[in-house]
C-alpha cells in the first residue's frame, strides 16, 4: 500500500493528481469517477460576464495544441448557485481559480469565496493586469508581489498562484509569490504562441496568438518547477504536458508536490485515473511507500559520476 | 461553466472504446464509409449523437486532438457503428489508412441528438455534404416512429450525393439536386420547400452541412411557423463541455448573442437558435 | 521563375534558406549541394579555446530534442586556418557566429572578423553575460543595447543579433538591438527546458538544463517572429522548428525575411534543400513572382470575418 | 569545427534511402537481425561503418532522433545491407515492428571504419553484447585479406552469444565466454589472452561493447606493443560531425585530454586513444 495523500499549502488531498483550470468540468462525470481525483480545480471564474475570443479558439501543433479561449465566464453569481453545490457532491477539496483585472478585483472575489465547500484559491495571474501597463501581472515579481500581498490580506483560505512560463523571470516570482503570502505556486498556465494556415494567410486562431500545452511544452514547463524548486520553500504545483504517470513522476523528482493534467484530458478523458494509477504502480515498483518522497528526488550527481553511469548503461 | 441539468450517474454514459474496424472503403472520390465493432455505451448513439475519434498518424501527419464524427449508422444488435466521412486533412487522411482488423480508439457516444415530436406525420431533411453523413440516422429514426421523409439531398456533383440508397431503403421520398445542372440553387430549393409545405409535408425541417440552407430553412420556418432542428460543426478539442473551444454565437432568450458549446450543448440545436451554420 | 533573392540587413542572399548556427558543419558535404544555400551559418565562435559540456548532450523529447553542447570551440586561430579557407570554396556567404563573455569581448572578435570572406556577423548573445549577473546579454533590453552598441563601434560588417526566447520581453530587446544598431536579428535560440530519466532519477542532461529546438518551439518562435516584426523595422531572421516550405512560409508570413533551420538537418540532412525547393514550388503554385512578398503578408482580418471565413471552408 | 581532411567531392558519399524490408527475424530473446535492400553508397558500407535509422514509431513512443546501428553485413552485389540489434528502448522497438516489404529510412554509410594494416597476420577479435554486430563484418574483411582471426565472443548468457557460426564459416577460431559460468570474467578472458598472445597470434586487437575488455585490452597492448581498434558508441543527433552531441573523452597528443567526435573521427578509434568505452 502506498500512500498517496500530499499537503499542499495546508490542503491536505488524497492524492497529487488533479485536473488544470480550464480543461475539466462536470462533463468528464460521464466518463471518470470524481471521487479518485486529488482535487478539483475549475476553469477561472470572473467577478463578471465574460464571452472570450472569438473563434477559432483551437489548433493543433507538433506534440501539442493552441487554444485562445480567454476566460468566458458565467460570473461570480452562476459560481454559487450552480458550480459550488455541483461539486459539494464529491469528496475531493475544490480549488477555486480566479482572475480579475486589478489586484483588487482579486482580493474582492477572494474573500467573497470564503464560504464552506470552497477548499482552496488558485489565482490566475496570468492575465492582464489593466493597472499597469496590460501586461500579466505573473510576468514580473513586482506586480506578482503586489496582487498576492492584497489577496493574502483578504482570504485566509490556502492560497495557490498560478504563474505564467512567458516571463524570462519565472524563479523571482515565485520568491515574490512566497514572499507575500502564497501557500502555493502551480507552475504554469500556457506559453504563448501562434499559429498560420499558410492556404489561407490567417492566424489559425481567431484571436492570432493563443496559449500552448500539451507534450510539446512539458521540458520547458519541468525546467521552470525546477527553478522554482531551488528558489521557494512552499509547495509546487507541477503542470505541463502530463499525460502519464512517468510524466508526473518527473514532475515531482523536479520538486513538484503535486501535479495538475489539462491537454491530456482531452485525448485520453480517463487520463487523470491513469495517472494515479499509474503512479500508484510506479511507487510499488520500485519501493516507496509515500509518493510525497519523490519530490525534488532528483540526483544531481557531479558530472562525471552522471557521464560514467550513462556509459555504464550504454555499455550494455 | 457547468450544465446542471447533467445528472450524477452510476455508471458512465461516455466511453473510451478500443473498436476493431470491420471495413473502410471508399463511396466516391471525396467520401469514405468506416464500419467498426461497438459494445454499450457506443452502441447506445442516437442520431445526431457524435464520436470523437483518435485519428492513426500518415504521411499527411500526427492528428493531435481527436476529430468529431456524425454516427451514420448504429447496429445494438451486431455491435456496430458507422462513419461516413470526408476526406480533408491529417485526421480524416489518417482515417483513411485503417484495414479491416485494425484499432480505433473512440470517445462516445456524445452530445445531443435529434428528437421526433410523436405529433409530426412529415419532416423534410435537407442536408448538403458532409451534412448528409449527419442526417441519415434520421431515415431509421423517422421510419421506427411512422414519420413521412421528404429527403432533399445536395451536392457539387451527382456523383458526390449520397444516402439516396438509405433513405429510399427506409421509404423516404428523396429529391436530388446539386451545382453541376444548377438545382442546387438556393432559389430552385425554395421553390421545392414551399411545394412540400403547401403540400402538408413540412411538420419540420432537418438540416445540417450549409450555412444557405440553414439561412433559407429558418425564413421558411418563421414564416410558416415550422420547426426544426439543425446539427452544427466546429472545431473541438475535449467533446466534452469543458474546454469552450467548440462555441458559435446562438439568440440568447433575453435578445442579445450569447455563446453556446457545440459538442454539449449541441450538436443539434433548435432551427431557430444559430445565427450561422 | 520566382526570385528567391532576399536582402538581410545589407547582405544580399540567393535564397532565404540557411542553416542555424551549431547544426552544420563540414561534414553535411557529404550529403547536399552547399552552393544551393543561402548562405554559411557557423558554430557560434569563441576567441579561446573552450571544451563545451558534459555528456550526455542530447535527450528527445515529445517533437523536439534538447541539446546541452555548450559551445566547444577550436578557438580563432582554427577558425582562420582551417573553417574559412574551407567556405571560401563555395558561393554563399559566410555568415560568422561569435561569442563572447563580455561585450569587450564581442567587440574585438568582431573587429578581427572583417576580413575577406566573412560576409556577415552573428551575435549570439544568448551567452552568460559575466560582467553583470551571469544573466545572458538577450534576456534584457538594457545588456542588450550595451552589448549591440560596442559591436556596431567594432564592425562594419552586416550585424545579425541572434535573440534568446527566454526573456519575457523579446519585443523590447528587439528594438534594442535596433536601436543600437543591429541591421538584423535572429529570433531565435533554444528554450531552456529538462528532462528526468525516471529509471535512474537523473537529468537526462550532463548539465541538467539545455535548449530545447524542432517542431515542438515552432508555435512559440514565430508568436515571437510577429512580436519583433511589429516591434523593429530591420531584417528579421526566423529559427525555431522548421522542417518545411510550408514552415518557412508561415515564419515570412508573420514577418521573417529569410529562415534558418536546425533540428531538422538531423533527423533529414537534405531538409535545407529540400526547404528551398518546396518555397519556390510554393510561390509558383500561389503565384509570387518574388519570394521577399511573403515578408509580413499575414491577413489580419477582423475578428468575425475570420470567423466567418473559417465556417465557410468547414462548411462544405 | 571543421575536419579540413574532408575532401569536397563531386558525387556525394552519404546518402538519405528509402530501403525495402527484406527480413526482420528475432535471433533471441533479446536481438534481432534486420536485413534491407540498399543501393550506392549505401552498399559501400566498410566494416565498422555504420548507419543512421529512422525508426518508426510504435506503442512504446514516438522515437524523434535517428538511431545509430553499426553495419552487421553488407552484399554489394545483391544489394543488401544487415543489421543485428539489441531490443533497447522507443527506437529499437519501433525497429522491430517492420515487416518485408515496409519501408526505412537509412542515411548512410557513416563514419570510420576498420583497418587492416597488410602486416598483421592473426588478429584478436573480442567482443560483448551489441559490440559483437559491430565486430561481426570484420571476419570477412578479415577473410579477404588473409588475415587469421581468433573471436572471443562475450556474453551474459550462452544463449545470448551471436555470430558464432558467422565467424567460423570465415574460418575464425572462436572462443566463447559468458558470465553464467564465469568464464567472461576479466581475470579468465585475460589468461586467454595472454595465451594467444604468446602463441603468436596476437599482431592486434580489436574490440567493442565493454569497458572492462577495452581497459584490459589497453593494458595489454601497452605491454606487449600490440596495436589495435575499437568501435566506440555515444548517443547522437546529426551523425555527420555537425552538433558535437557525441564526442567522448580521448588522449591529447599534448597529453591531455580532448574530445573527439564518434560519429565522425570514429567511431572506430586506435586502441589507445580513449579514456573509456
Ligand atoms: C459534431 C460533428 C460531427 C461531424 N460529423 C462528420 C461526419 O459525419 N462526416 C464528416 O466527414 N465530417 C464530419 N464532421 C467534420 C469533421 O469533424 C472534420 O471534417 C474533421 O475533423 C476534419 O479533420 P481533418 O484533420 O481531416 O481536417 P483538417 O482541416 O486538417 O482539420 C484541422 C482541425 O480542424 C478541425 N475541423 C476541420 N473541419 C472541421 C469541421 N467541419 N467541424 C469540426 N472541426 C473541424 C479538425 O477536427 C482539426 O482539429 C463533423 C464535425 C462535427 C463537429
Ligand atoms: C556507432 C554506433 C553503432 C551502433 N551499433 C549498434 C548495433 O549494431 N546494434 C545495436 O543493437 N546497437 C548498436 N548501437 C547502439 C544503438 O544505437 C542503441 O542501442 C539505440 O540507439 C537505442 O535506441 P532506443 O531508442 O531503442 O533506446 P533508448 O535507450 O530509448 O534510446 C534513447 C536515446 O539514447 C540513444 N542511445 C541509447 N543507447 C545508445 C548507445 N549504446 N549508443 C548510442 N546511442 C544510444 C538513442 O539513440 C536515443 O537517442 C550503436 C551505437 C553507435 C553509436
Ligand atoms: C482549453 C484550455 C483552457 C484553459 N483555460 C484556463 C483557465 O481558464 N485558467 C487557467 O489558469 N489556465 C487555463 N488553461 C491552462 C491550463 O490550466 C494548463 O495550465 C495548461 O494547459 C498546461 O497544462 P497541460 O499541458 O496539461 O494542458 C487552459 C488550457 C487549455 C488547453
Ligand atoms: C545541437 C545544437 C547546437 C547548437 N549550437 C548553437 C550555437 O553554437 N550557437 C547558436 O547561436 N545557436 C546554437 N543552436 C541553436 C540553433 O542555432 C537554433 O537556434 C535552434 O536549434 C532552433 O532552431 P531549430 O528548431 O531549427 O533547431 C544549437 C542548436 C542545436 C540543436
Ligand atoms: S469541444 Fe470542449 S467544450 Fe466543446
Ligand atoms: S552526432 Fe552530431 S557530431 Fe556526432
Amino acid at each position: 500500500m502506498v500512500d498517496l495523500a500530499v499537503d499542499i499549502g495546508g490542503l491536505r488531498l488524497a492524492n497529487p493528481v488533479m485536473p488544470a483550470s480550464g480543461t475539466f468540468s462536470d462533463g468528464l462525470a460521464r466518463v471518470i469517477d470524481f471521487n479518485r481525483l486529488g482535487a478539483f480545480v475549475i476553469k477561472t471564474v470572473t467577478r463578471e460576464l465574460r464571452a472570450g475570443n472569438p473563434t477559432p479558439r483551437v489548433a493543433e501543433t507538433a506534440g501539442g495544441m493552441l487554444n485562445s479561449i480567454g476566460i468566458p465566464s458565467k460570473g461570480i453569481d452562476y459560481f454559487f448557485d450552480e458550480t459550488l453545490p455541483f461539486y459539494k457532491r464529491f469528496k475531493p477539496p475544490l480549488v477555486v481559480s480566479i482572475s480579475a483585472p486589478t489586484a483588487d478585483g482579486f482580493a474582492s472575489l477572494a474573500t467573497e469565496l470564503g464560504v464552506s465547500g470552497v477548499a482552496a484559491i488558485e489565482a490566475n495571474i496570468s492575465c492582464p493586469n489593466l493597472e499597469e501597463d496590460g501586461r500579466a501581472f505573473a510576468m514580473t515579481p513586482h506586480a506578482t508581489a503586489s496582487v498576492v500581498a492584497r489577496l493574502r490580506a483578504a482570504t485566509k483560505l490556502p492560497l495557490w498562484v498560478k504563474l505564467t512560463p512567458n516571463t524570462g523571470d519565472i524563479a523571482d516570482v515565485a520568491r515574490a509569490a512566497e514572499a507575500n503570502g502564497a501557500d502555493a505556486v502551480v507552475v504554469a498556465n500556457t506559453i504563448l504562441a501562434m499559429s498560420i494556415d499558410v492556404a489561407t494567410f490567417r492566424p489559425r486562431l481567431g484571436s492570432v496568438t493563443g496559449g500552448l500545452s500539451g507534450p510539446a511544452v512539458k521540458p520547458v514547463i519541468l525546467r521552470q518547477v525546477y527553478q522554482c524548486a531551488r528558489a521557494v520553500k512552499i509547495d509546487i504545483v507541477g503542470c505541463g504536458g502530463i499525460a502519464t504517470g512517468a510524466d508526473a513522476v518527473e514532475y515531482m523528482l523536479a520538486g513538484a508536490s503535486a501535479v495538475q493534467i489539462g491537454t491530456a484530458t482531452f485525448i485520453h478523458p480517463t487520463a487523470l485515473i491513469r495517472v494515479i494509477d499509474e503512479i500508484e504502480e510506479f511507487c510499488n515498483h520500485r519501493g516507496f511507500s509515500r509518493i510525497s518522497a519523490l519530490t525534488g528526488a532528483l540526483m544531481r550527481a557531479g558530472v562525471d559520476e552522471t557521464d560514467l553511469e550513462w556509459r555504464q548503461e550504454a555499455g550494455e | 461553466m457547468m450544465d446542471s441539468l447533467y445528472p450524477v450517474r452510476e455508471g458512465f454514459s461516455v466511453a473510451e472504446q478500443s473498436a476493431v474496424v470491420i471495413a473502410n472503403t471508399a463511396v466516391n472520390p471525396e467520401y469514405r464509409h468506416l464500419v467498426v465493432t461497438a459494445e454499450p455505451p457506443a452502441t447506445a448513439a442516437l442520431a445526431g449523437q457524435f464520436f470523437h475519434l483518435l485519428c492513426p498518424s500518415s504521411p499527411d501527419g500526427n492528428p493531435f486532438l481527436r476529430r468529431p464524427m456524425s454516427v451514420y449508422a448504429v447496429d445494438a444488435m451486431r455491435g456496430r457503428v458507422e462513419f461516413l466521412y470526408k476526406l480533408m486533412g491529417a485526421g480524416t487522411r489518417g482515417l483513411a489508412m485503417l484495414e479491416p482488423g485494425d484499432r480505433l480508439n473512440m470517445l462516445g457516444p456524445l452530445g445531443k441528438g435529434f428528437a421526433l415530436d410523436p405529433a409530426w406525420k412529415h419532416i423534410i431533411v435537407l442536408g448538403r455534404g458532409v451534412g448528409l453523413a449527419t442526417l441519415a440516422p434520421l431515415a431509421l429514426m423517422a421510419e421506427r416512429a411512422s414519420v413521412r421523409v421528404t429527403a432533399i439531398l445536395s451536392a457539387r456533383r451527382p456523383d458526390l450525393v449520397m444516402s439516396v440508397d438509405l433513405f429510399r431503403a427506409r421509404g423516404a421520398e428523396v429529391i436530388v439536386v446539386n451545382d453541376a445542372d444548377h438545382s442546387s440553387e438556393v432559389g430552385n430549393v425554395e421553390r421545392l420547400l414551399r411545394d412540400l409545405v403547401a403540400r402538408g409535408r413540412a411538420d419540420a425541417f432537418f438540416t445540417c452541412g450549409s450555412n444557405r440552407l440553414l439561412l433559407l430553412l429558418q425564413r421558411l420556418g418563421n414564416e410558416h411557423g415550422i420547426p426544426g432542428q439543425v446539427a452544427l460543426e466546429q472545431q473541438m478539442a475535449c467533446a466534452l463541455g469543458m474546454c469552450f473551444c467548440c462555441v458559435r454565437d446562438f439568440h440568447a432568450p433575453n435578445g442579445g448573442v450569447e455563446h453556446r458549446r457545440v459538442c454539449w450543448e449541441g450538436p443539434v440545436f433548435g432551427l431557430q437558435e444559430p445565427l450561422s451554420w
